[in-house]
């Protein structure tokens, strides 16, 4: 089966986190990763998608197969041109939330992820890198 | 693809099977809220094991569902984490506080029969 | 317009019937909870299908009747939460932690009698 | 049946809680909100409406039918003279309570709406806008 080395799906309804959410566990089986990973994996995306909805209406997920030397990973780009975020370390932390929320999507797809990182900048959007690497 | 709720005796089992959406995930829990209502059962096992993914809201839905349940005078119980998704839910931290677990349906039938003879033994 | 108090054998059954103010509500507290005394009684069912709200007001005194019958040394059960109201509750945090709930007032009776059955067993 | 766009309902005994909510869910109702939504409103201004009495011993409820593009909705102002909130980021946390209450009240009934705002002034009096639209 040959895999597109990136993916790009909108998110612009709750279907589409499902959608994001499936390929990347799709993407994540092929990369070689354990049946634990793939579920992080899948899960991180479903967290970033739902934010994108909630909080920015509409944007987009990027997922792709990486290589870094002889490893396999699978990175994930949400991007999204909504409000942004006005205050990024609270936003990390455990349990903040302005939406509804259990405040655990951002620090928890942290400590799924190898790799993170959060851009945002109130009024111009929000773009979280994550990355996961095959041990 | 709405999730089947169906009566066993003087339970409900109710298969999630696949991924749903947020909608279909809330759709469920009004639904069940009132079949327990309708069908006067003393007990609710929810079934997990079809699920892709418990992230945050799918955790804290189902922690909305067994308190509703709870409301209305029955029991609740959530079982067929698989283990990956165990995984990730501690990982995220998500702990699913107060929500009654079990192994499988099977296992989840003999706590619900527990916990509904012992309910006041644990002061509810 | 005060919530009648019924008294049927060993147990008293109070139906909330409309919306009642704070101060009703309180009043409806004490009120109970003399009359567990008086009547003797082993239980008491507090109906609140009636109740257009169950706000954080209304629950935390449902909370604190439940307890005020518990020291009394009667049991207490809460029945009748509709659906839509138990799911306001939980959206805005109301467990009703402690509080002994049934569907309706004919499942409420047969829990308050194991109740009493079992409060020895239990060493209370 | 005609509806008023806008009604104010003065807050100066707990009879009017009662009425605030009743005359919120009414409203609710018209709109076309489904059941549980109604008493997620009238929840709502009941929380609003007591706090007033407690906290300000008076003030008023506004309840107005609201429109936003084809959306209809429902919008509450619960305002006061009354001695306003000193840190409004603890009135909205889970279980803050200066009077003898649970605390849920405010961080309940942003939960339980789409749309909250709370602007309030020490000496000033405190005034909570809340929407709530039909999915
Ligand atoms: N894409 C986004 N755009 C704007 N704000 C966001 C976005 N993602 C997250 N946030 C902000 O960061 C907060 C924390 O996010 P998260 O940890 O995922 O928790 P939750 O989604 O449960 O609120 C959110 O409540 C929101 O204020
Ligand atoms: N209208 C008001 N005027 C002044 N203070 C208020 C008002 N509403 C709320 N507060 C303050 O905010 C706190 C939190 O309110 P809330 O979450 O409704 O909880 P509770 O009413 O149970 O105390 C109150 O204890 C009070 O100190």
């Amino acid at each position: 089966m040959l895999v597109a080395d990136e993916l790009s799906i909108p998110i612009v309804s709750e279907a589409d986190i499902v959608e994001a959410r499936q390929r990347g566990r799709q993407l994540a089986v092929e990369s070689g990763f354990g049946v634990s990973d793939q579920a992080l994996i899948a899960t991180a995306i479903s967290e970033l998608a739902r934010n994108i909805l909630q909080y920015a209406k509409r944007g987009e997920v990027v997922i792709s197969a990486e290589r870094r030397g002889n490893r396999a990973g699978v990175g994930v780009v949400a991007s999204d041109r909504g409000p942004g975020i006005a205050d990024l370390t609270r936003a990390l932390e455990d349990g903040f939330s302005t939406g509804n929320g259990l405040g655990l999507g951002l620090p928890g797809t942290r400590r799924i992820m190898d790799e993170f990182e959060l851009e945002s900048e109130v009024g111009g959007g929000t773009r979280v890198t994550v990355k996961k690497w095959v041990v | 693809m709405p999730v089947p709720i169906l009566k066993q005796g003087n339970y409900l089992i109710a298969p999630i099977q696949a991924s749903l959406t947020d909608e279909q995930m809330l759709l469920f829990r009004s639904k069940l809220a009132e079949e327990v209502g309708r069908t006067r059962v003393s007990g609710v096992v929810i079934d997990v094991s079809g699920l892709d993914v418990i992230d945050s809201f799918t955790a804290r839905t189902l922690q909305d569902v067994t308190r509703m349940v709870k409301l209305r005078g029955a029991e609740a119980v959530v079982v067929g984490i698989q283990p990956a998704l165990a995984f990730a839910m501690i990982q995220l931290g998500l702990g699913l506080e107060g929500v009654a677990t079990a192994l499988d349906l099977e296992e989840g039938l003999e706590l619900i029969k527990w916990l509904g003879l012992n309910r006041h033994a644990r002061g509810r």
